[in-house]
């Protein structure tokens, strides 16, 4: 299982975090269209968001690791 | 956790510790919560921010504006939580020998921060209803979500 | 006169009188004596101003600032007299509703200030000499007058 | 006469104020030369400067008036 974190707006759908499957070799651009399918409201402000592991920004092509926390980021709005 | 903060921002101790006897400029940025926003009332705001990633965002960013500019002291904390109006959200001090560099890294590290730092904020209005913001420098239509609290 | 003061200048309450619950930025520049010039040690600054019309001058300035851009504050405080090493020597403070005003015209005001008040710094030097100084935004050689003190 | 007021590194030369003959119809730019004349050394300094009366800067073609004071105003240096 991973577990992934949602902040800000992503919360209304995701609340602020759920446990989701495992998939092997699944790219993070991947698993941000399995979660647009879980929530297809989502889908749409999903395709804005960065992720984040191990307190680092990841590239939409790296890879998913088992038992990894995923930190789904949305667009800043801070300031 | 140096950058993020759940309490009130003291701006005037911040402003002091920029002080540099090599310094001939200190550029202070206060972000402040303001009382309207896109024709509405607001009340407060609330950030929220993954905070661990969030500092350490700002760090970089600070630490690459000092690469860039020769500056004696940069620093941004950005308050989460309930912000009033009026109250400092952010905060950004930078000094150096001449006053160009301090405003060009000034503006540099809350431009950065704004864009990249996982920092979101909730805006609660007067007539009742909330909204997770987006960063509104852009003329753009707004696409974020509206919904009513109960 | 508001704009020239021989005190030392309160930046904190400077800061403080700013705020406005319609403006989302401040900008505040803190123009600060420091210990070094063109290579030489500076021990402190005495400051001269033909009072009556600096003060009318930077008035104009800020009124000038604040046709340019919409702002819902904009003050400048000069000191005159000798201001010691991390001492702020002016202060400049700017709110608007967004962050570029506040910026751009912070900048407009100290660059205006300094081109047009007529306000004088004398420099005094470590090794007991002094020196009537140019502003040294140029990087040209130094036209100025230097004498020593007995 | 004429009462003129020197400030910054003109106090040099000039001391803090001195008093001039009034001479009719002259020009501000002639004035300059003629405090230029007294004070050779002063002569390059005073090209930089502008010149107040009644707490305006006036233009170097305007003709001085009898009984104002003058204020010779070197380049800027504040801040």
């Amino acid at each position: 299982m991973i577990k992934v974190h949602f902040f800000a707006a992503l919360k209304q759908y995701f609340t602020d975090s759920i446990s989701v499957e495992f998939i092997e070799n699944e790219t993070v651009t991947d698993f941000i269209q399995r979660l647009a399918q879980f929530y297809p409201d989502a889908a749409e402000p999903l395709t804005k968001c960065r992720v984040a592991i191990n307190e680092e920004f990841v590239s939409f092509s790296d890879t998913i690791q088992s038992q990894t926390e995923v930190y789904v980021i949305p667009p800043s709005s801070g300031g | 956790m140096q950058h993020i903060t759940q309490q009130e921002i003291n701006v005037c101790a911040e402003y002091n510790k920029a002080k540099h006897p090599e310094s001939g400029a200190i550029v202070m940025f206060s972000g402040d919560v303001r009382n309207h926003n896109k024709g509405q009332k607001v009340k407060y705001i609330d950030y929220e921010a993954y905070d661990a990633l969030a500092d350490k965002t700002i760090a970089k960013i600070l630490t690459e504006a000092k690469e860039k500019w020769d500056l004696q002291y940069a620093e941004c904390i950005h308050r989460i939580g309930k912000v009033g109006i009026c109250e400092t959200a952010v905060v950004v001090l930078v000094s150096s020998v001449h006053r160009k560099e301090a405003y060009d890294a000034n503006r540099f590290i809350i431009d950065q921060v704004k864009a990249l730092a996982p920092i979101w904020k909730h805006e609660f209005f007067e007539d009742g209803t909330s909204k997770w913001g987006a960063n509104c420098d852009c003329a753009s239509e707004d696409h974020e979500h509206l919904h009513h609290h109960h």
